[in-house]
């Protein structure tokens, strides 16, 4: 079996079940696949470990994040995307007297700076507001500074980050859905190496073809799947990853995952978010876009392993 | 008084005073678990995590001891060469100085690059950290042999390698152990640091993990881990200078 | 004219050395084309510094603030529990065991709790710089406040001196080689625990910098701040050897 | 034989207490360490009384107690409560000693981070007196103590000889009546020494103040006593009190004459007897400690 | 004065070589340490012989060079090149004096790691001797050094006259005919030292090694020498040598005798000039110091 490794964007999680299903019901060994999974954090950075062969596999970044690569001159391809829906929300608390994005204005506006930072810069343009006029800081991993109140808007997953706010009976705030202001990216995009595209094009297809099986299969056995995702990460509460896959589910199965299948890249929305980019100076010109989105392998993912 | 002390200062003893203050401060100021959870949630948490914390340790614990001792073994070799080539020290010492300075853990996430996602990206940053306390200590220690045994061991016509063996280094040793226990506690912070670069099993992983899962009273569990591999290290660490180095440097 | 000449002497292999290092690393990137993102040349980075240094600098600011504050702050706790230790013994009977017990526990650790407890901007950096300083500090003062031998106490004590007396003419005095040692490893823990902590969460700082370019794939702004990082500890422990010096000037 | 030695030094002594009162007087004095089965008698049964003026000197062998008896005289040590020691007559309880004697210890305890100027005004500064005070009485006796143009050098700058001649100047100037010297010239080698000697009786004959000087060097302690008392090894205690008579002012000449060598030879004997002791004592010692 | 001294003493020493060779011959040796203007002239100008079996000792003022002299002849420094050393008549280039000579340096610089027996051996070891057979022979000196039962002790655990016998042990059982003590005894107390000095010199009549031996003490120089030499100040050369006729084996009792009292007095007269100028030397060097 060939050996090849997977970097997530992220410690084990839902958020990847697919994967980890992947792995655990045997689909990469069957494809002659020998997988290593490795977790990313909040220090690392997944693509640039892709790039440079580190590994040979990533779930990591989303449309911006891509962009900002080839921009970097990243030799980064993106074979698949995850999430259809922008996984992000703005949260703020009820009594916070902000009602709409517009009242961001002259506010501290907490995101991650990982990537996430161009979705907020985005919302901001559609929405009409000048950057200089709203406070962005670096929001950190944990969600306890807004719990104190240190920003009057954070960031949130809506798989995890969300749910933690609720599960620690944080019930009083309201969202700000980057959708709803017209803005959507398309997150976890599954990427791999221009080299491998080159010299190993039938690993890359084998790989997104186990890797959709395994999603589709953790969304019709979701018990199993989380179990086999506890199984993978050390100290994970089964509840909050079951929210958590739910979650996940509605954001792969959303837009054109619909009507195409499991992992379907967007590339109407794609070309919208590069322009609104360019427009506000988060990217200097464009990139080629076929080279960075390659559909050619997602096309020939058998349709059982990747239809609704 | 004597009696006294030495019952108040043995450990068990201290552990459990600190866990009587512990049980007594936290429902007597009602602090919240934020700040300090009751022990006996962290207790309870402990126990649930067994399993994870298990092997975590094991990990973190194999990543500081090879880090540790590859970065001893490299540090005590650059000493040794600094302290018998003048020129070397000259030339490379203070540019060692400024590396020393370099915060690895910063780029962590090029080390990984560098090294793969294996343990040796990990043990890579251990070493690192430990090698300039060693390497310092063993110049400092080997260049301030006492010159006239020294000259004692030459007149009995003495090789340079005996005099080495014989006494250069039996006579720096005091100071390479003080080098080794500075190294082992930064050792072990690396091997932690280096686990947030992505990684499976770890105390550091499960640090990171309980953060991004906002569980305080899981911090506390493992900051008492860490605290306990800590003490682990350097106890063993002590226990051999006690046993086998005991004496001092002049 | 001695005096320059030797400076030239000591200044002269470093600098070879240093310059033939660069060149080496700058030759091998581009000889063999390793991408920026593995490992920039010395040239890239430096033009960086240049192009960034607004940025640079900002976090520099912060980051020094941070390390210099929980240093002031760290040294003055930890000098002023030792005292208080040495005063009173049976305390310290009670409390070494404690402290050294914290002190296994690396600071890295810390940082979570810390962060929670006092919040993203610079207080949290400062605590845990603090803390890292004053622990050893704390150990290293103790064991220099113990250092005179019960002759020379007995000295003072002959000619009618207090406790009082005798901390600030003979431990005090005393014990500063080990306070400079204490600073010396503190200075190392303490630049580790601040850039980790900035990298956590924070506002500001060189770790901030650095950990958001390694988020943007600016493998040439990461080598920068590090670069920045290392000069700016250099220069604190330089510092903190001029500071020998001066505080142990009759060695 | 060593009880009568006792019993006369303490007979001479408390005669001439009568007139004057003794400067300084021990009675009964003991010292233990530790408990049973552990315990050490360091001294005992000390008797002894000195003059005011006098320059009395105290040899005995290694370990045989007589740092241990200063410590109790210049009150850092409390005695045994079966004994007690007389200033001037008056009884001291524990703790009245301190600041009332000047005390120079076995080593030179200079601090390394103090000038010479300031090494000397440590007592002084101890007693509160002013920094720019101290300094100008300090200064004053530079001269006379050899150490003119040291005044701002520090401690490792100077030569054995200096570093104790620094010593001395700082029990001088914290000016009490009694002066204790614990072996000050025990580190010098033998002919800085014998400087240091004279040197000391020509400040002593200008200060004339009352001295309790421990020596090992028999040669030293005749050269410069009034009166040599003898220790017994350890547990310490007087064995014998030797008058001596050679006339002052004394010079370098002194030792090779023959009364010189007739206290010489007296003593050379008593001593010789304890050191045997200890030897015998020490080996024992060892011998217990191999076997357990 | 000083020159006609060295005269004599070389005269002496050259017509008694041409019997037997001298064991140790040294001839216009001279060392100088740094160069012009900060140089040290350490040793000027030393001539002098020592035959097989002799014991002589060398006095002279601190700093005089002493130990630089000891040094060269240990062949751990070179002379300068316009003096050589013979040694049974041979001349010894650089270097090869290394290993040739027993020598025990002035701190007794035991190694704190060893145990007694271990630094006894350690010469043995270098030589290359199997650690099993160094000890065997090391062990069989043990009484004879009065340090029966210490063998597994370790340095720190001897109390100082000790701790010279394991390193006089050390040096007498690096076998050579030639031994250089550079003051074992300085560190000791007076009555310990008296002791080690009758106990070296039974020694020494039953090895019947050449001795060279450096002190501080005059007392110590003729009770203990055939021969006693006395250096000068800095730069340090032989001013005087004594020829010390006490019949030996000698005991305690010769340090008062007439005899021994006479050839003291004229030592101490030649050795007290030499110090007085050293005395004054440290002065300009610290009135130098002070003013720059
Ligand atoms: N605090 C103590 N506890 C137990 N034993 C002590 C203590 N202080 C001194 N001794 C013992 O008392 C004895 C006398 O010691 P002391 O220092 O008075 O001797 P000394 O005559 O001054 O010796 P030296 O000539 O070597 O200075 C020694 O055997 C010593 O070990
Ligand atoms: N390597 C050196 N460089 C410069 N000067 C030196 C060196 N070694 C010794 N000296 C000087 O040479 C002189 C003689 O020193 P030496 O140690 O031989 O004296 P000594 O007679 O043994 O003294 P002491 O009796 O104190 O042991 C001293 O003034 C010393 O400072
Ligand atoms: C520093 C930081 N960056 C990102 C996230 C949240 N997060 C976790 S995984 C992921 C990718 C989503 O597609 C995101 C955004 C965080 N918590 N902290
Ligand atoms: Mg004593
Ligand atoms: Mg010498």
């Amino acid at each position: 079996a060939e050996k090849v490794s997977v970097r997530l964007k992220w410690v084990a999680q839902a958020q990847f079940a697919g994967i980890y299903v992947a792995k655990a019901k045997g689909f990469y060994e069957a494809a002659g696949l020998d997988v290593t999974v490795n977790p990313g954090g909040p220090n690392i950075n997944a693509a640039t470990l892709v790039a440079s062969g580190s590994d040979t596999f990533g779930v990591v970044s989303g449309t911006e994040g891509m962009l900002n690569a080839r921009a970097s001159d990243l030799p980064l391809v993106c074979i698949a995307m995850s999430q259809q829906k922008t996984p992000y929300a703005y949260v703020t608390y009820d009594d916070s007297g902000i009602n709409s994005v517009k009242d961001f204005k002259g506010k501290s506006v907490a995101t991650w700076f990982t990537g996430t930072q161009y979705t907020l810069f985005s919302v901001l343009a559609h929405e009409g507001i000048p950057q200089s006029d709203v406070q962005i800081v670096s929001q950190p991993f944990s969600m306890q500074p807004f719990i104190d109140r240190q920003y009057q808007v954070a960031t949130v997953t809506l798989y995890n980050e969300l749910n933690t706010l609720r599960e620690q009976g944080i019930n009083n705030i309201k969202l700000f859905r980057p959708d709803d202001s017209g803005v959507t990216t398309q997150q976890d995009a599954i990427v791999t190496s221009e080299r491998m595209i080159k010299e190993k094009p039938e690993i890359v297809q084998s790989f997104l073809n186990a890797t959709l099986k395994g999603w589709k299969y953790a969304f019709q056995h979701k018990a199993e799947a989380v179990d086999i995702v506890l199984a993978a990460g050390s100290g994970l509460e089964r509840k909050h990853q079951e929210l958590m896959l739910d979650e996940i589910e509605n954001l792969m199965t959303a837009g054109v995952a619909k009507t195409e299948g499991l992992g379907a890249i967007d590339m109407a929305s794609i070309e919208k978010v590069q322009a609104s980019l360019i427009k506000f100076g988060g990217l200097k010109g464009p990139v080629d876009l076929k080279a960075t989105f390659d559909q050619s392998f997602w096309n020939k993912v058998p349709a059982d392993d990747k239809k609704l | 008084m004597t009696m006294r002390g030495r019952i108040l200062t043995s450990p068990p003893v201290t552990v459990l005073l600190v866990a009587l203050a512990w049980l007594a401060v936290v429902p007597l100021f009602n602090i919240e678990p934020r700040y300090l959870p009751p022990l006996g949630d962290v207790y309870a948490e402990a126990v649930k995590l067994w399993p994870d914390l298990l092997a975590g340790f094991w990990r973190t614990f194999l990543e500081t001891f090879i880090g540790f001792i590859a970065g001893a073994l490299i540090g005590i070799g650059f000493g040794t060469a600094f302290a018998y080539v003048r020129l070397l020290e000259r030339a490379f010492f203070p540019i060692f100085v400024a590396l020393q300075s370099v915060p690895v853990i910063a780029f962590g996430a090029i080390v990984v690059i560098w090294f793969g996602n294996t343990i040796l990206a990990k043990v890579v940053i251990a070493l690192y950290l430990a090698f300039f306390p060693v390497a310092v200590n063993t110049l400092r220690g080997l260049s301030g042999v006492n010159p006239g045994r020294a000259a004692l061991l030459s007149s009995f016509g003495a090789s340079n390698w005996q005099s080495f063996l014989m006494l250069a280094l039996p006579s720096a040793a005091p100071v390479i152990m003080t080098g080794l226990k500075l190294g082992i506690s930064l050792s072990l912070a690396g091997a932690i640091v280096g686990e947030w670069f992505g990684d499976t099993v770890g105390l550091g992983v499960l640090l990171l993990q309980a953060l991004y899962f906002e569980q305080v009273t899981r911090v506390w569990v493992l900051i008492i881990a860490c605290g306990l591999l800590g003490a682990l290290l350097y106890g063993a660490l002590s226990l051999i200078e006690r046993r086998y180095v005991w004496w001092q440097f002049d | 004219m001695a005096i320059r000449l030797n400076g030239l002497r000591t200044a002269l292999p470093v600098g070879l050395a240093l310059a033939g290092l660069l060149l080496a690393w700058e030759a091998a990137v581009r000889l063999f084309g390793v991408p920026a993102f593995v490992l920039p040349g010395p040239s890239g980075i430096l033009v960086t510094i240049a192009e960034k240094s607004n940025i640079l600098s900002a976090g520099l600011l912060v980051t020094l603030t941070e390390v210099a504050g929980g240093f002031a702050i760290g040294t003055f706790i930890g000098v002023a529990l030792a005292i208080v230790l040495v005063l009173v013994p049976p305390l310290e009977l009670m409390a070494i065991p404690l402290v050294i017990a914290i002190n296994s526990v690396p600071s890295v650790a810390f940082v979570p709790l810390v962060l929670l407890w006092f919040g993203l901007g610079m207080a949290s950096k400062i605590a845990l710089a603090a803390f890292a300083v004053a622990i050893v500090v704390l150990l290293n003062t103790l064991q220099g406040l113990k250092r005179p031998e019960s002759e020379a106490i007995n000295l003072l004590r002959s000619f009618g001196a207090s406790r009082f007396g005798i901390l600030f003419r003979l431990r005090l005095p005393a014990a500063m080689p080990f306070l400079v040692t204490g600073l010396r490893v503190g200075l190392a823990r303490s630049t580790i625990v601040v850039i980790v902590a900035e990298m956590m969460g924070g506002y500001g700082g060189l770790g901030q910098v650095i950990y958001q370019a390694t988020a943007m794939m600016d493998s040439l702004t990461v080598w920068a701040g590090v670069v920045v990082a290392s000069m700016a500890s250099l220069g604190l422990y330089g510092l903190l050897v001029a500071l020998d010096r001066k505080l142990v000037w009759w060695r | 034989m060593s009880s009568e030695g006792i019993q006369n030094g303490g007979m001479a002594a408390r005669s001439k207490a009568s007139v004057i009162p003794p400067h300084l007087q021990l009675v009964n004095v003991w010292k233990r360490f530790g408990s049973e089965p552990n315990r050490t008698v360091a001294v005992s049964n000390v008797d002894l009384s000195i003059a005011p003026g006098e320059f009395v000197t105290l040899i005995g062998p290694s370990g045989c107690g007589k740092s241990t008896l200063f410590n109790m005289i210049a009150g850092l040590l409390p005695p045994d409560s079966d004994g007690s020691i007389l200033l001037s007559g008056q009884p001291q309880p524990d703790g009245a000693l301190l600041g009332k004697i000047a005390f120079m210890p076995q080593k030179d305890l200079l601090f390394p981070w103090r000038t010479v100027l300031d090494n000397a005004t440590l007592a002084l500064e101890v007693e509160g007196m002013s920094r720019r005070k101290a300094r100008a009485k300090a200064e004053s006796l530079f001269p006379e103590f050899g150490l003119m143009g040291f005044e701002r050098h520090y401690p490792h700058e100077l030569s054995g000889g200096m570093r104790q001649r620094v010593a001395l100047m700082r029990t001088f100037l914290f000016e009490r009546d009694l002066i204790l010297l614990d072996e000050p010239f025990g580190a010098l080698d033998a002919l800085t020494r014998a400087m240091m000697q004279r040197w000391l009786l020509d400040i002593w004959e200008r200060h004339k103040r009352t001295v309790l000087f421990i020596t090992h060097d028999i040669d030293e302690a005749i050269f410069l006593g009034d009166k040599v008392m003898v220790m017994t090894a350890r547990p310490g205690t007087i064995k014998q009190t030797e008058t001596i008579a050679l006339p002052r002012p004394r010079d370098a000449s002194v030792i090779t004459s023959p009364d010189f060598m007739e206290i010489k030879r007296r003593l050379l004997a008593s001593v010789e007897e304890e050191s045997m002791k200890t030897f015998a004592l020490s080996r024992d010692a060892a011998d217990r400690k191999t076997m357990s």
